[in-house]
């Protein structure tokens, strides 16, 4: 087992292409998506209502290497900043096979 | 007096449709907290189905309807009630809001609703109504695709041109200095052109152009027969997510609420004028009425969330959803339509 | 003699249906491991316009039927069906069950089986029988629509009056102290009669019956007329889902699964007794049968999860779905109608 | 980065709204949701079969202050004890932006 | 020239059926980067409705058709082709593919496309040709169901056979030692005949065999009269995904690509000898062509994630989807029937 | 609260089932699945793209005791060698109620 981070982010759907982009452009090309998350944060609560799909949001779950996270943050802050969402590190081990 | 008697019947007469009987018990489920949902992607199916009905059933008639110059001014008319619609609503807004959310409810109410459009007409057959005049053209369903488009470009061009730091917005950062003012055109004509409402609307119609006789016929058993079935259904999903909504009016304050119904009748007076002006059918002018006096829930939103992302879309999206479309469907439609019956008399 | 050979027959006419055949591919699929799923929210999808369909219809049909005291009486007396059938269904659980296990169950077997109900209606149809004691009326989908919510008031009122800790409960807690006996009337109320199915069932009954002609005309593409074929599809997947929970019937013990299949014919009795007294014809006479021998899994099961948390729904849901659910749709329907014709001759 | 505390609950979709409840009576208002998830535990397996909706559950995420677990777990238990579910606690950095 | 006059004729029709403009919708959608979708589990849905119209249609008309010896030979080539095709395809897809990728994408070869077939049959009827030998018997269909099993047991026996480790494989690890040659045949065969696609398409086929004149026409308003536009609806989901899978043709290289557009008509050109040789009519032989010439891209993928798990999808599926599929029902069906007429004349 | 284990695996649907029977082998009965995920990995993209399902994966996430970690690997690792995925293992907290 390899110790490594987990990251997660929690984004609009709609940006979603951009958070793998950002995680592409620093070297990781390992990741999870989940689509049609619904949730609530700074910007409000994002009911899946059905009609408008503007407001679902896609949740991104990414493990690497601990000395990719500062230039996956630095790459994704714009993103986040300019669109919302949520932003999650933590420690795992990755089982090798 | 004969007005308001003429309105109270064409009113119930709407009230009575199914698809507006739906739409009721929709909201009445959601008032009673039921647990009744049509989960995704089953409304967005269905809006997809909706927009390819429409739009073949448009080009179908197109091509059996003489294009005249009325057809094309009327065409015109739609694309500049779309692109201005927005702007004067943009300064009424920003008395209230800032930029980004004035904006994104500019090109919402600027924009159209294809459910509204499709109740009008669906009204409009109901009445069973001899006179052709009341028949409207295949031609409105392409002044329908016609007007998505140049709202989202005019909100888009107001939010960047006006950019400020936001005030009312809940987060933290606003648009960042360096993206005021810029303008990705490439980014800004895919998502007012490319947008996925807009193609299958615009799409369908040049299939329904292109096809021939034989080719309708075949396809016509499931985009056209069962397609008021259809509206019901989405109606009924419709009335639950409205209602959901309206939980969230108490947030938007008392003026965005009067602006959302007041706007609609006004709009739809402009787009009633411009009818009369045009000399077109009641039937032709029931729908320019609707087209200018409803609010987009799908196409503009999904726009905004991309071009305008500092906007609320609990503001836009609450207002158009759970305010302007449900007086639209109510009373909207059949006080239009009133309206225009005394002014063709 | 006759009555068995003439059983066989129907038996075997139901069986040809092509809504049953689709069943019956459903449980080979299962049987033999194949990935075929139809995914959520298909299902529900499928469910919500069956549903509508059946409500939409019956209320049409009810406003073109007579309503006498006959009318009346039936619904009366399905109504007490659905009430009291739970209650000795309780006590007779009782002996294998705890508590809140044998109420949820007890409501599951008073309430109805809407896709039973249909089945039954389309067994019927396909008979071609010119004898209209063999068209049931439109008062019996209403009939339906009351049968839900007496069940589940019964089941919850059981569970609470007669709350004890669990017994043969999973969790390591029972209900708590505190609760028992407290009822929440609101929320059992909302459970009882917003329910998600019932709303959308009574909701399509009351609009069939407010539409006029024209309105039923301009959906019934939609929500009649291809109707048998979406049932077809929607009880592929109900074989599907029964047959895969079938490896859960060694969990339930023999004895549940003798009252899965005895209550069935014991209860539809109850309900050609019940019919013979009203003197109703042998279409009518069926229906209530089936109402009566039939058992609740969407409705029940969503309200017995909020109501009774502390029941497992892999109890009750698993004998109502993988046991009397197939045992009237192949067998139950062509029985129940077999001592219908025996008793009326 | 921040140290903060991420929860996870899993618990029938029908209960979700508790617990979102619970989570807001202690004044965590970012979460996010996850439905249509199946899974099994101590009350058997709740698959999601497509024809009663009755085994479907959700799960709900939530990063918040480390200070705030005490009171949401204590908000939590009685709907865990009544209507089942899981409920862990881990520890995460929030990427600020 | 005259043949080339013909073909072009015979292409324009292809390219203006409904269907066909639709799927160039999509195609189009995809390019401009349109963020239209049709999620699933709706193209799941459409899938299981196409493979159980179908099925259900072509029982009916098997039902109502003679069945010859010329029937029992067609049925017999078409899983002989299935089988056979195969084994080349895995011998010429050897030089640049290891044995699990050159495995998978033979049996994806060897395997049909439903969705390419219903777009032949439509293509033939929209041609309107009142010549008998036009119209292609029910029997095709079987000959279709029998197809989709041969080619995944041949590709599985195939992968088995010739087991060594992966050499274009990502994965760091090949199929393990004790894997090679080893063969569960159980599995094999329940991923062969077992298949949620092979159990739709087989099963309704029965099924259509099964019901009675009265069964049919009351599930046909559902599974019948709609068909041709739930085709459409899933031809634009299929020009969407086709057109996104168009980047990653980089990945595959240009010999891969090649051999996804040559054996197309090459095989066809085979199953038009066959069909030449047993003297069936010209619909049959273009269903037979098709079919020969069409590949897989749900039934065999499926069955080969589970059996070649080694062999990369991105390779077979986008093959199969992004490049056979296009040619195939743009070019293909023309090109075929052009290619019969020629020799049938 | 209790220590214990999370493990997250992200595999193909269709071999999720034998994820499940190698958790239930070593006696852990608690899991959560999550369907139609999308991701990216060693073997390339798997967009979900609506006509095969072939490219489907899902989200196991199971928590347990840590002293069964090692014989749960130990049950994963020949499915994950012959079928690809991921494999996490973090620490959590356990809510017990
Ligand atoms: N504290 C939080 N915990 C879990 N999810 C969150 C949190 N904050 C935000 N989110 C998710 O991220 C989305 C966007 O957040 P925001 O931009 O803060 O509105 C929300 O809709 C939630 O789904
Ligand atoms: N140990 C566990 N690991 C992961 N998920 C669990 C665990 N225990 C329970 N769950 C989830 O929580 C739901 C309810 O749990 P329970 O009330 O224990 O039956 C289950 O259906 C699972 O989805
Ligand atoms: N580093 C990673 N982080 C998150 N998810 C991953 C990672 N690697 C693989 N996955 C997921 O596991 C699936 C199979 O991985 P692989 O077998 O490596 O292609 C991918 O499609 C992703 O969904
Ligand atoms: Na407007
Ligand atoms: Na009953
Ligand atoms: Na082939």
């Amino acid at each position: 087992m390899k110790q490594i981070k987990r990251m997660e982010i929690v984004i609009g759907t709609v940006h979603a292409d951009r958070v793998i982009l950002a995680l592409r452009s620093v070297g990781v090309t390992g990741y999870t998506v989940v689509n049609g998350v619904s949730g609530s944060g700074d910007r409000g609560t994002r009911p899946i209502d059905g009609v408008s799909g503007a407001f679902e949001n896609s949740m991104i779950m990414s493990a690497f290497d601990a000395s990719l996270v500062d230039a996956a943050v630095e790459k994704l802050q714009p993103t986040l900043k300019r669109f919302g969402g949520l932003c999650l590190v933590s420690d795992a081990q990755w089982v090798m096979y | 007096m004969v007005y308001i008697d003429m309105d109270v019947s064409l009113l119930l007469d709407n009230l009575r449709t199914p698809a507006i009987l739906f739409f009721g018990l929709g909201v009445f489920a959601a008032i009673v907290k039921s647990d009744l949902a049509l989960p995704q992607p089953i409304p967005k199916f269905l809006s997809v189905y909706l927009l390819m009905a429409i739009g073949l059933h448009g080009g179908v008639e197109l091509m059996n309807s003489d294009i005249d110059t009325s057809v094309v001014l009327i065409l015109l008319a739609a694309v500049v009630l779309s692109a201005v619609t927005p702007i004067w609503s943009f300064f009424v807004l920003r008395l209230k809001l800032d930029v980004p959310n004035a904006a994104a409810m500019a090109a919402t109410y600027g924009s159209i609703s294809a459910v509204t459009f499709i109740t009008a007409n669906n009204f409009l057959d109901s009445l069973n109504n001899p006179d052709p005049a009341y028949t409207p053209g295949g031609y409105m369903v392409a002044a329908m695709a016609l007007m998505e488009s140049p709202a989202i470009v005019a909100g888009v061009l107001l939010a960047r041109y006006f950019a400020t730091p936001a005030k009312d917005d809940a987060s933290p950062q606003a648009l960042p200095q360096e993206d005021r003012g810029k303008i990705d055109w490439g980014e800004l004509m895919r998502e007012a052109f490319f947008n996925g409402a807009v193609i299958v609307l615009v799409g369908s119609l040049l299939i329904g152009i292109a096809i021939d006789k034989k080719g309708w016929e075949s396809i016509q058993p499931f985009v056209y027969t069962p397609f008021k079935g259809v509206l019901c259904l989405f109606l009924l999903d419709m009335g639950l997510v409205a209602a959901r909504r309206l939980s969230d009016l108490r947030r938007c304050g008392p003026s965005l609420i009067a602006f959302a119904i007041l706007s609609a009748p006004l709009h739809a007076l402009l787009g009633i004028g411009v009818a009369w002006l045009l000399g077109v059918g009641q039937g032709d002018a029931l729908l320019l009425a609707v087209l200018a006096g409803s609010a987009s829930y799908i196409a503009v939103p999904a726009a905004m969330r991309l071009a305008v992302p500092e906007a609320n879309p609990g503001l836009y999206v609450t207002m158009s959803l759970a305010v302007t479309f449900p007086f639209n469907i109510t009373v909207g439609i059949p006080l239009y339509l009133a309206i225009i019956e005394a002014l063709w008399a």
